[in-house]
């Protein structure tokens, strides 16, 4: 039974009604990770904000997002407060700032608890340090009593991660969440986000720009592209024989370390054949704006 | 012949009682028409390291060799033949380009300085149109202003300025990292491009190991202010002698590959 | 550096700033003129009873020597005699201490507590009526110079329904609480009003910056409601900018204080102020002058101190 | 609603322009004229009626925009060519200068715009110059930090690193980079620190430290007003100082939400 079923999905902002979402649909089953694929403008982070109910108050939302068979995107503030953060999580990008800068971290974990059911403080103060204890923070009793501005990069995101796991939550939505971080401190988080995933059966929806993150992480992966689904699959499907154009140029281009130096790099433009232009040579599936990123010429190589 | 030795060079910041060491006793030489690739974590001392060969800041304690003579930032002469023959790519476009100037000006602010001097071209007009049109851009960018590019072609824009003036030597600071994976490639491909044509020397620095094995043909790796490891790309990447290399190797897909 | 060593390095760049500022009011006033003796007679006067005056009022003496004189009278809390009466200037201050001090010392916590709410309220609301409504009045608010909200008080209040008296003050040691209440709702009244005003701009901004901060989102994101979030989160980091402004606004809010007095005739330091510049009581200018620098400095350090118990990444900066 | 404001403060604004412009060359009366008609009603003789000499209360308005007007202009010139400058060198200069000129502006903002004034007057006699000079000088620090913080934010930019590493000289890195990029913060500085003045300028007008009796003030109005005989006479220049006020305010937001692309609300 999936956990999560987005559909039809459209999301457009501001008087303009720019359309950032066209009518996605999407399923996570229970336990399911599913990683989904995109470039920054793609529509990846709107379509978390969607379905956390976090979007700005110019945002024009049609279609449903129902978690187990509710219709989130019916709820009003104070029903969807119930279920953010017990049943359904998120993992931010940016350690450095998503937590409250004047409140010690172990209390806006606390926080979780007491904000979603009755529970003692003696209680909840060994929650919060047990959750701590397993997301790797060692010595978790003086974590708890620090700023956030007090801890590293990794430790940060290690509590919001611990955060989002606190109340056993069906759901949990990562959005970028290693990408703001040094390559060896990556390692380690995705390690414990994995880890800790699997010990608590929660269903996941990993957001990335990195092909490789996800292959690592999921088992199942969807390729959004100017706020449309254009592939999905099994991770090692889509990874070895992708179907789309966009999805082989993506993965070609993030692969640098299969082409030999020296060697020119694929763009995705290579994984387009004029039948995908239109009339005026540009790419149909691609939109306007990402176009007239490479201007009218096209960038040769000399050598 | 060298362009830079870097001899024993440490940079502290902050008052005596609480300073941090951002580099620390780095040595290291870099010949003309070589391609290097720094590579170092956030907080290693790679922008550090980068300013100081720009002629941005100075170091603590050692000294920079450029061109045979000792680097000194307040003395005219010395200053006048750096910004000469060395210029620099930033991060990000987003920043690096004043959103007041029409991109015309921009990349003729090289070619207007009283400190560069020498091979700098007559007419600075059909200069700019020369550059625009080796990274790629119409020559009728030049009237537009930064922000009615995206991020890839603002990066050509800073290409085109450090250019202009005719450098030997490109210093560029993560000239990738701000742009999405698939504008990366076009970026990189045409740094490639532009240093072997004009000959260039580069100083590339980078979280990524990946971008340098690609671009440079030489590698230093820096953790924490410290110069760990430096050598041919090729042999520190297969044969990495100091552990944190091999973490750093190991965390990226290079590793398994 | 110790927090304690903060604390003192605040406390002496305090202290530094009120020597600096004592320098230029005694050099405006003193120095300025030309000859003291020769303003306060007039024009007119024959140089023999000028060059008395001089002598009388030691003006004869450098000018250093007089500063110092008047810098080591303040220690010991003597402003000097006034040139015109003879009267001692600390003598004339210490009875309209009170009034000045009453109006500022309730009117910044009054201030305070109507705008916090009301800001509130404007941010979250700010597609909507009510945000819409308090902003507009926060605006117009904004406009109005504090004597004439004082008159406006003044016309209403007291011309037209007669409750509350127009003028004069009633002493709380000697006239009772509810006497002096009577004579202090409608200058006070008049501060909040144009004060909350100037706040609720900051507060409504504050709290609108704070909806655009990761942490509220990552605060909606663990289960509180938009308004709850807000309060939850959001205060104690717009504490941070309000502070700024009550720092900032302490100075002017003198200013306030010194104009009601005039409105409501109320004997305080603004009205000894006003009264010595009009007769060109120098010696008195000077003192109240003096007096009042000094109170906003105080005010200032106080608020220095206040960014510590509210920032904890202040705290770490100085322990670090 | 947006569009609605700016245009009701260029209205204010404008108003207020126009009659101290017009005043110049005419007014139903002559403003210092005093009549017997002492503290008639708003009529089709005088519109706004008259004061407790007689004089025409409209005619004085007008005339009174004028001081409003040239107080604010010169005030804000003063402080900005001053404190801009000031302000641009302590984000660019030496540490030490930066020090020396926050603490001096530390000096200054703790000597309230008043009691500038006071001491001014006390010194030099009370005149519209004086007051002009204290609300200048008093402003100075305003300008100073607000440059001074716009400059450091433009120095962290990359593009000045870039100006340097082309070899840009820090006085054209000064004039081609940070004054044209700080210029429109500025500008909504320079709108807020008129309404300022205006304010400022009224209230030691109402206290009787700016301009002679004889120069009809909107401040002096109101202080000569009888707020028992006749509260209009308050009203009327209370209501103008105010609605001035609010004009420029409301003009100044319109620039900075012009300016500010981020005040374009996304949210």
């Amino acid at each position: 039974m999936s956990v999560l079923d987005v559909k039809d999905l459209s999301v457009d902002f501001g008087h303009h009604r720019n359309l950032v979402l066209d009518k996605v649909s999407l399923a996570v089953d229970d336990g399911q990770r599913l990683g989904l694929v995109g470039a920054s403008g793609s529509g990846k982070t709107v379509l978390a904000s969607a379905i956390m109910g976090l979007l700005p108050d110019n945002a024009h939302i049609s279609g449903e997002i129902l978690f187990r068979g509710t219709n989130l995107a019916s709820l009003g503030d104070r029903e969807f407060s119930k279920i953010r953060g017990r049943k359904l999580s998120m993992v931010f990008q940016e350690p450095m700032t998503a937590l409250d800068p004047t409140m010690k971290v172990g209390l806006q974990a606390a926080e979780l608890i007491s904000l979603h059911r009755d529970s003692n403080p003696m209680a909840t103060r060994d929650r919060v340090e047990q959750v701590f204890d397993r997301v790797g923070l060692s010595d978790a009793g003086k974590v708890t009593n620090a700023y956030p501005h007090e801890l590293s990069g990794g430790q940060r995101q290690r509590v919001i991660i611990a955060m989002a796991l606190m109340n056993r939550p069906a759901l949990v939505i990562c959005d970028e969440p290693t990408t703001a971080l040094d390559a060896t401190v990556q390692t380690q988080v995705l390690d414990v986000l994995d880890s800790e995933l699997a010990a608590s059966g929660a269903a996941c929806l990993f957001i990335s720009h990195d092909l490789n993150l996800v292959a690592r992480m999921c088992n199942e992966v969807a390729v959004i592209h100017a706020g449309r689904i254009v592939e999905r699959g099994t991770t090692e499907d889509v990874l070895n024989s992708p179907r789309h154009p966009y999805t082989r140029g993506l993965l070609a281009t993030a692969r640098i370390d299969q082409v030999e130096p020296g060697e020119r790099l694929p763009v995705i433009e290579d994984f387009y054949t004029p039948d995908d232009r239109d009339n005026a040579g540009r790419h149909t599936e691609l939109p306007r704006r990402w176009v007239s990123q490479y201007g009218p010429r096209q960038w040769r190589r000399s050598r | 012949m060298s362009v830079y030795t870097i001899d024993h060079v440490s940079r502290r910041f902050g008052s005596r009682r609480r300073s941090t060491q951002a580099l620390n006793d780095v040595t290291l030489s870099v010949k003309e028409h070589e391609r290097w690739g720094i590579v170092g974590e956030s907080g290693s001392g790679k922008t550090t390291l980068l300013k100081i060969l720009a002629g941005l800041d100075s170091p603590s304690e050692g000294k920079v060799l450029f061109m045979g003579k000792c680097l000194d930032i307040r003395d005219r002469a010395t200053l006048g033949d750096l910004r000469s023959s060395v210029q620099m790519v930033f991060q990000d476009p987003r920043s690096s380009l004043d959103p007041r100037m029409r991109v015309g000006d921009i990349i003729s602010e090289p070619l207007r300085s009283p400190l560069v001097k020498g091979k700098v071209p007559a007419d600075a007009d059909a200069r700019v149109a020369e550059v625009l049109d080796a990274v790629g851009l119409p020559a009728d960018s030049q009237r537009l202003f930064a922000h009615e590019f995206s991020g890839g072609q603002r990066q050509r824009i800073a290409l085109a300025r450090a250019l202009a003036p005719n450098p030997s030597i490109l210093l560029a600071d993560e000239p990738v990292s701000a742009l999405d994976v698939s504008v990366r490639a076009h970026v990189l491909n045409l740094i490639d491009d532009l240093v072997d044509s004009m000959g260039l020397t580069l100083i590339m620095v980078t979280h990524d190991l990946a971008v340098v094995r690609h671009t440079c043909d030489h590698v230093g790796v820096l953790y924490q202010g410290t110069l760990v490891e430096a050598g041919p790309t090729a042999e520190v990447l297969n044969n990495p002698r100091e552990e944190y290399t091999r973490t750093l190797l190991a965390s990226t897909r290079l590793g398994h590959a | 550096m110790t927090l304690l060593g903060a604390f003192a390095r605040r406390f002496a760049v305090f202290l530094g700033t009120a020597l600096v500022a004592s320098v230029v009011i005694f050099v405006i006033v003193q120095a300025l003129p030309g000859d003291v003796a020769q303003a306060t007679l007039g024009l007119g006067a024959t140089p023999d009873a000028v060059e008395a005056l001089r002598q009388k009022w030691g003006l004869d003496r450098p000018l250093l020597v007089r500063y110092g004189e008047w810098l080591l009278g303040m220690l010991h809390g003597d402003f000097g005699a006034s040139y015109l009466t003879g009267q001692s200037v600390s003598g004339q201050i210490a009875p309209r201490l009170a009034i000045t001090g009453w109006l500022v010392a309730l009117s910044i916590p009054l201030s305070t507590l109507v705008a916090v709410p009301l800001g509130l309220v404007a941010a979250m609301m700010r597609r909507r009526g009510l945000g819409a409504i308090v902003n507009g009045a926060s605006h117009i608010g904004l406009a109005i110079p504090v004597f004439f909200a004082g008159a406006v008080l003044v016309i209403v209040f007291s011309v037209i329904l007669g409750w509350l008296p127009a003028n004069s003050y009633a002493s709380l040691m000697t006239k009772g609480f509810s006497d002096w209440a009577r004579h202090m709702v409608l200058p006070v009244a008049s501060l909040v009003i144009v004060q909350s005003c100037l706040l609720v701009r900051y507060v409504r901004a504050g709290f609108i910056d704070v909806l655009t901060e990761d942490y509220y989102r990552t605060a909606r994101s663990v289960g509180w409601t938009k308004w709850a979030g807000l309060v939850r989160h959001g205060l104690r980091n717009m504490a941070t900018s309000l502070v700024t402004v009550l720092g900032m606004q302490t100075a002017s809010l003198l200013v306030g204080a010194i104009l009601v007095e005039r409105v409501f005739v109320l004997p305080g330091l603004g009205s000894l102020l006003i009264d010595s510049v009009l007769n060109r009581d120098l010696m008195t200018v000077q003192g109240v002058g003096m007096l009042l620098v000094f109170a906003v400095l105080a005010i200032n350090f106080v608020v220095d101190l206040l960014y510590f118990a509210i920032d904890p990444r202040l705290r770490r900066q100085v322990r670090a | 609603m947006k569009r609605f404001t700016v245009l009701f403060g260029l209205v204010l604004a404008g108003i207020v322009a126009l009659s101290a412009l017009v005043s110049l060359v005419w007014t139903p009366y002559n403003p210092n004229l005093v009549s017997s008609s002492r503290y008639s009603p708003p009529s089709w003789t005088h519109i706004l009626g008259t004061d407790r000499l007689g004089m025409d209360t409209f005619s004085r308005i007008m005339t009174g925009a004028q001081t409003t007007l040239v107080v604010g202009i010169l005030a804000v010139a003063i402080a900005a060519l001053i404190g801009v400058p000031l302000g641009i060198i302590a984000g660019m200069g030496r540490k030490v200068a930066g020090e020396l000129i926050g603490r001096a502006s530390d000096v200054l903002f703790a000597l309230p715009t008043l009691l500038l004034a006071v001491l001014l007057a006390a010194a030099k006699g009370a005149s519209v110059t004086t007051a002009t000079v204290a609300i200048g000088i008093a402003t100075i620090p305003v300008f100073q930090r607000m440059a001074r913080a716009a400059t450091l934010t433009i120095m962290s930019q990359d593009y000045v690193l870039a100006a340097e590493v082309s070899g840009t000289p820090r006085s054209m890195i000064a004039l081609r980079h940070v004054l044209p990029n700080i210029a429109p913060l500025l500008g909504v500085q320079a709108a807020a620190s008129f309404s300022m003045a205006i304010l400022a300028e009224a209230g030691l007008s109402y206290l009787g430290l700016s301009a002679s009796p004889t120069t009809p003030t909107w401040g002096r109005m109101l202080r000569d007003a009888n707020l028992f005989a006749a509260p209009l006479q308050a009203i009327i220049p209370g209501a103008a100082i105010a609605l001035a006020v609010l004009g420029f305010n409301l003009l100044g937001d319109g620039v900075r939400d012009y300016l500010d692309p981020r005040l374009q609300e996304v949210r």
